[in-house]
């Protein structure tokens, strides 16, 4: 007579077998997912949730676009293309999980990139042993392209160059001290440590470096720090929240200023409409602007129309760099003619290709020399000051007293 | 519950063990990695039950531990090229250390208070490990070593797993756990019957905190990326309660239910719609909270289906 | 009263204050071993306090609770629990979200194994006719059931010495005579019992030492018989005669 | 003198002197007779934490002095005297996120972790009712606050009303998904672009170099005011009256006929009230998105334990000493920013242990 299986060991093997099931359900046969009607399956996961879906967000309208636009031109070497976007909540572990799945599970054609530079940094251990390459256009910390990895490329510029204008600004109106501030993560303090060298080259003495908590919300107490320490310029690492409250506090505490810059915040678009006078004058960097008649890269008008008739705001540099670099991914895989990873790779490697959002030409390690732009807030206007190549206008430097505007 | 009822259990659970080690070979990629961190959930509710569900002491900090566990092998293989099994050793003894430490003062207050001080010591766990560059790269956060970590790591959680199981079951169906469940039952009474409260809540916190951090490591080798926010995250201890008093808390077989139900509802209802998913975990959780806050295995018994009580 | 080993609990000047009030204000009696002792006093005379104190549950300001020449004050409850002192409580503490079995093994001693404290769970159940409730939740019995459960659970270390806080409250006659009658079992069995009791039949009927509180003091100590007669103690109970107060 | 009856199953607070004694350490002998000032528990842990704090306060300045951040100058201290006082702002605007969590938690022992999103929800209401119907930050409130009001007591009737006697974890759980619910739907709402509202950007100078924004001074006094409102109709009114009776037992006050369940009807839409208020406050201070709710419920946490759960005033006084003491640690410590959060989260469980009834709350036995 059977043994009777103890109530507790009847549920144990229900809970096992009920977790490899489920699981098994969702392996579809991954060569049917998407050869139907010989479609090519995009992939990728990104932060539509959590504390970086502000920036990703734009990245995913840029990403849909280029896919339409693809679709509308016949597709690619005659595929139509299928997106597949998954959000990662702004999580490491998540982010692993779901590219292990588009690689192995959903067996993407295509890889595309997640946002910000942890994510990547993790991300990129993946796609390098499965040997699919892809081009991040949400990433900016170099220590990821020093890990002598062959398989992730990069078209925005690092975080290093972030300070670079500012610093120069600042050295050409004689600031003698300066601080450098930022949120405690990678990007941010990446960001930093370029000013800092930056600074060091043009003769800048950094008197004060603090990193603050993600969620700092009262800054008045480090910005008296900052004036008691005799900075003349403040150089933050910020994004839109610590900015923003950074600004305002200063405003009330009647702190002044030479120069301010902020590395995220001032390029997000609703940034100068929600502060209004108190954002003027500030620095801010940019790794793209929609201005067609300066930058002069070809396409840019049309993307910039089309962007803005789809979404009815222009595409920020979050927007642009995506789509530069799916430009280059295109242009890669027209030259291969086929979706063979290797050959991709080697095409990214080399190949030169003319983007919306500027040259893309990438060196040993796979960075690409981008040059990103340094604007003011001037009448609530971003207006790019520097480099000089691509100056709108003079920037009006040192900012004025709060009490003279 | 008879002897032979035991061997029968512990059988099941070694066919289980079997089944589960055969597997990885056979599986893609993703499918070893929703595996492993299906046994991590396993482990995590099973150690927070063994506190929260024996003696009632809820605890809103746990992932203190698991972050500690993290950072134990990130530190010592990145920065000191140690074998990662080996800085699971340090993990587990850093978090018996720390829980101890913390342990012994704040496991005299009761209820509220004890869930908010456990909250107050996970939140400044992550303000130390982002604060603390010279040893954690405060908020650069660490990266290990690439390395095909797939299929070590889905064997360790593996281990790891059935060591938390039969350590769990152990305690939950002898009379340490009877003991255990008379503090959360009324601890006046438990102590003036003979058991010491102060060392058994110690033993139980310390013993809760070793197996959550052994997980953190392991997670770590496996994601070979952590930085303080995604580690100490406070919905880790949360998804630890819920699906502890998913699947039944105060009981053994509870969190492993709760934790497999879980984990791959929530796996399989997030690919597909993102956004709604984490508006249908909300409501799950405070639909789990309000109608069944004995779970599943309380539901069992009231009906009948499951007899009371852990020890026959 | 002779001393020295036949005295199984010895309580000397006994003080407990909570903020301004004087629960307990100089308490001193002895049991001596093998024998049925009651302690009395109206509501609010500082028993259930002294039971308290000497169980360890709170800390006297000041005084003595010696047991075996050892001074039983400062140590912890489950200490005192271990050198064969039980307790039952006024308003019952069962672990209600346990099985009757589970309340019973909750107190068994470290040293015994486990065969062995079932089989001593199962005598004890019996005892009290709960081994039909084995296993149900503790929590579902009735107040009496619970109140006889209590009584078993405190039996299961073998105690020296059981203090029972009002085993008579609200258990009905028949339940109550079974309780005493193991009582006397117990007391044949040379174990002493200390009962907290309200019910004047109950302590003359089945005690041979009776101790008298008031106001947190012991005010007479002896026999039932002698103690019924004792000025002090109808004084206590009943308030002087008028005549009397004006002293 | 009440007898030993004791409510069974959960004692708030601390464990009776049996349980704490550390294992077999005698009893320290204690004072000579009873009664004497020092024998009072409540009395003695009140003055190690008095002790506690006084060091806290002064650590930020040893540390200062060593790390050569403090100059005993005018610009310097008049520098001090701005980030002081912008602490205690800063604690007049938590002090309006711990008193709507202080009133659920003391009246029902209920700890709504949801609290922080109930702040944010306050900041949204406020942040649409200026940008879509143009009508002034401050003003709006005559129309949110009633809103908040009615969430409230749906929140209560819906769900709270079966945590209330509840182990805390349901009460927990129940409020945190309730908050992850208010998180998600906001983002399909707002996206999670951060918002914030150009409000009075002006500075008020209270004296030579020493300056506070207008908004930052517009919010404490509005925190205050509400404040001492609520604190008022607590302490006088009838309502008030049966709200304490209810805080301090709920049965005794079901017999007195106060009717339990509409008192915690009407504690929990004001609490929601408050917190809709706080949000208004942060939406003209700081910029703010569905995810920022997070912190307001930790310093809420940390500011009820500080002052005494369930104690009013206690809360007040908490939050505003949690603001200076982070604008100390700030200014004065190195890289002092970062050490923020530590210093509010070791504040919390050093009170809880040398003090779990806080400042004001009596250790209860």
């Amino acid at each position: 007579m059977m043994t009777r299986v103890g109530p507790a060991a009847r549920i144990l093997l229900l809970t096992v077998a009920g977790a490899v099931l489920p699981a098994a359900a969702s392996v579809r046969p991954a060569a049917a997912a998407h050869r139907p009607g010989n479609e090519v399956l995009i992939g990728g996961a990104i932060s539509m949730t959590g504390r970086y879906a502000e920036p990703a967000g734009r990245q995913v309208n840029a990403i849909k676009l280029w896919v339409d636009e693809l679709n509308g031109r016949g597709g690619l070497l005659g595929h139509r293309i299928v997106l597949r976007l998954l959000d990662d909540k702004s999580d490491t572990q998540t982010s692993i999980k779901l590219y292990e799945k588009l690689i192995t599970e959903d067996r993407v054609d295509l890889l595309l990139a997640p946002y910000s530079s942890g994510i990547t940094e993790a991300v990129a251990n993946v796609n390098e042993r499965h040997r699919m390459p892809f081009v991040a256009y949400g990433a900016a910390s170099s220590p990821i392209w020093e890990k002598g990895r062959r398989y992730i490329f990069n078209i925005v510029a690092v975080a290093e160059d972030y300070q670079k204008g500012a610093v120069h600004l600042a050295h050409r109106i004689g600031v003698r001290k300066a601080a450098i501030i930022g949120e405690d993560s990678l990007f941010p303090r990446q960001a930093g440590k370029g000013a800092r060298e930056w600074a060091r080259k043009l003769g800048i003495e950094i008197v004060v470096e603090e990193h603050y908590p993600t969620k700092q919300t009262d800054f008045s107490a480090l910005l008296r720090k900052l004036t008691s320490a005799g900075a003349e310029a403040v150089f933050s690492n910020s994004y839109f929240a610590d900015a923003a409250a950074q600004l305002r506090q200063m405003r009330e505490l009647n702190i002044n200023f030479k120069l301010y810059s902020s590395t995220i915040g001032p390029s997000l678009p609703n940034f100068p409409e929600q502060l209004g006078s108190t954002a003027e004058y500030v620095l801010g960097f940019s790794q793209w602007e929609p201005l067609p008649h300066i930058l002069k890269h070809p396409g840019m008008k049309a993307f910039i129309e089309a962007y803005e008739r789809r979404y009815g705001e222009k595409p920020n540099y979050h927007a642009g760099g995506a789509y530069g670099a799916l430009q280059v991914t295109e242009a890669a895989v027209r030259r291969v003619g086929s979706f063979d990873q290797e050959k991709l790779r080697d095409a990214l490697a080399t190949i030169e290709v003319h983007t919306v959002f500027g040259r893309y030409r990438v060196d040993a390690r796979g960075m690409n020399a981008h040059e990103g732009l340094t604007f003011q807030i001037l009448q609530g206007q971003r207006r790019v000051v520097w480099p000089d190549k691509w100056a709108e206008v003079k920037p009006e430097l040192p900012m004025p007293e709060w009490s003279r505007r | 519950m008879a002897p032979a009822e035991h061997v029968r259990n512990l059988a099941a659970l070694a066919a289980a063990a079997v089944v589960l080690a055969l597997l990885p070979n056979h599986l893609s990629l993703y499918l070893r990695s929703f595996l492993l961190f299906l046994m991590m959930s396993v482990v995590l509710a099973l150690s927070w039950n063994i506190i929260s569900g024996f003696t009632g002491y809820t605890s809103f900090g746990h992932v203190a531990f698991y972050g500690i566990g993290a950072y134990a092998c990130a530190i010592l293989v990145a920065d000191y090229g140690w074998p990662w099994p080996a800085t699971l050793v340090v993990g587990a003894a850093t978090a018996a250390a720390v829980g101890a430490a913390i342990g012994y003062p704040v496991l005299r207050l009761r209820g509220p208070y004890f869930a908010i001080a456990m909250l107050g010591t996970a939140e400044g766990t992550r303000v130390v490990a982002t604060v603390w560059d010279g040893l954690t790269h405060g908020g650069l956060g660490i990266s290990l070593p690439s390395a095909e970590t797939s299929i070590p790591t889905y064997h360790a959680m593996l281990a790891l797993m059935v060591v938390t199981v039969v350590v769990a079951y152990a305690v939950g169906h002898s009379r340490l756990g009877i003991r255990l469940t008379a503090i959360r039952e009324d601890e006046v009474a438990a102590e003036a019957l003979g058991i010491d409260t102060t060392r058994y809540k110690l033993a139980a916190f310390t013993l809760s905190a070793v197996f959550p951090a052994v997980a953190g490591g392991i997670q770590a080798y496996k994601v070979l990326y952590i930085d303080p926010p995604s580690v100490f995250f406070v919905q880790i201890t949360i998804a630890m309660a819920l699906m502890a008093m998913l699947g039944g808390k105060g009981t053994v077989i509870g969190p492993i239910l709760g934790a497999v139900i879980l984990y791959t509802a929530q796996e399989l209802t997030w690919v597909n719609f993102p956004t709604a998913h984490l508006i249908a975990y909300g409501l799950f959780i405070v639909l789990v909270a309000r109608f069944m806050p004995r779970g599943l295995v309380g539901f069992a018994i009231d009906r009948g289906w499951l007899r009371k009580g852990m020890v026959r | 009263m002779s001393r020295a080993d036949d005295v199984v609990l010895e309580v000397r000047d006994l003080r407990k204050a909570f903020g301004g009030v004087r629960a307990v204000d100089g308490c001193t009696f002895a049991v001596r071993r093998g024998t049925i002792a009651a302690l009395i006093g109206p509501n609010g005379s500082g028993k259930t306090t002294t039971f308290d104190l000497i169980t360890g549950l709170r800390e006297p300001d000041a005084g003595v609770v010696l047991h075996r020449g050892e001074n039983l004050v400062g140590l912890r409850p489950h200490q005192i629990f271990r050198r064969g002192i039980t307790r039952t409580f006024q308003v019952t503490r069962v672990y209600r979200e346990m099985t009757v079995l589970e309340n019973m093994l909750s107190a068994a001693p470290l040293g015994v194994p486990g065969r062995e404290a079932r089989a001593r769970a199962a005598a004890l159940l019996a005892l009290v006719d709960l081994t039909a409730f084995r296993g149900e939740y503790a929590g579902r019995l009735s107040y009496g059931q619970q109140k006889l459960l209590e009584f078993a659970r405190a039996l299961m270390p073998d105690p020296e010495l059981l203090l029972l806080d009002e085993p008579a409250g609200g258990v009905n006659r028949t339940l109550l005579q079974h309780l005493l009658d193991h009582v006397h079992r117990l007391r044949a069995a040379g174990k002493t019992i200390l009962l907290i009791e309200h019910d004047m039949t109950v302590v003359m009927a089945h005690c041979e030492w009776v101790v008298v509180m008031d106001h947190g003091a012991t005010i007479a100590a002896g026999p039932p018989a002698a103690i019924r007669e004792d000025p002090r103690v109808i004084e206590a109970y009943f308030g002087r005669r008028p005549a009397e107060r004006g002293a | 003198m009440r007898e030993e009856a004791g409510a069974r199953g959960r004692e708030a607070g601390e464990l009776p002197d049996a349980l704490v004694a550390a294992p077999g350490a005698p009893a320290a002998r204690r004072g000579p007779g009873p009664g004497g000032w020092r024998e009072r528990p409540d009395v003695r842990s009140l003055y190690r934490l008095a002790a506690f704090l006084a060091a806290a306060y002064a650590l930020p300045f040893a540390v200062g002095a060593w790390a050569g951040t403090v100059r005993l100058d005018a610009a310097w201290l008049a520098g001090l005297a701005t980030v002081v006082l912008g602490g205690v702002m800063q604690g007049g605007v938590y002090a309006m996120f711990a008193v709507g969590l202080t009133l659920i938690f003391g009246v029902m022992r209920i700890i709504n972790a949801a609290h922080g999103e109930m702040v944010m929800m306050g900041a949204y209401l406020t942040w649409v009712a200026f940008f879509a119907f143009g009508v002034d930050p401050l003003l709006s409130l005559a129309l949110t606050l009633p809103l908040a009001f009615l969430f409230g007591m749906a929140v209560q009737r819906l769900l709270l009303d079966a945590a209330v006697g509840a182990p805390e974890l349901t009460g927990l759980l129940i409020t945190f998904g309730l908050g992850l619910v208010m998180i998600y739907t906001a983002e399909l709402l707002f996206t999670t672009d951060f918002r914030t509202i150009p409000y009075a950007p002006g500075t008020v100078v209270l004296a030579p170099g020493v300056a506070v924004g207008q908004n930052r001074v517009i919010s404490f006094l509005m925190a205050v005011g509400i404040s001492t409102a609520v604190y008022l109709v607590l302490r006088f009114s009838r309502l008030g009256k049966a709200v304490r009776a209810t805080a301090l037992n709920a049965e005794v006050a079901l017999v007195c006929g106060i009717d339990v369940r509409r008192i915690y009807l009407l504690t929990t839409g004001l609490a929601a009230a408050l917190a809709v208020a706080g949000g208004a406050l942060v939406s003209i201070q700081f910029g703010f998105n569905p995810e920022t709710g997070v912190v307001y419920t930790l310093q809420a946490f940390a500011i009820i334990v500080l002052g005494g759960r369930g104690h009013y005033v206690g809360a007040l006084i908490g939050a505003v000493m949690l603001g200076v003491l982070e604008a100390l640690v700030s200014l004065l410590v190195p890289n002092g920013t970062a050490m923020v959060e530590l210093a509010a989260y070791a504040l919390l469980i050093a009170v809880l242990l040398i003090r779990p009834g806080g400042l004001m709350g009596v250790r209860e036995g």
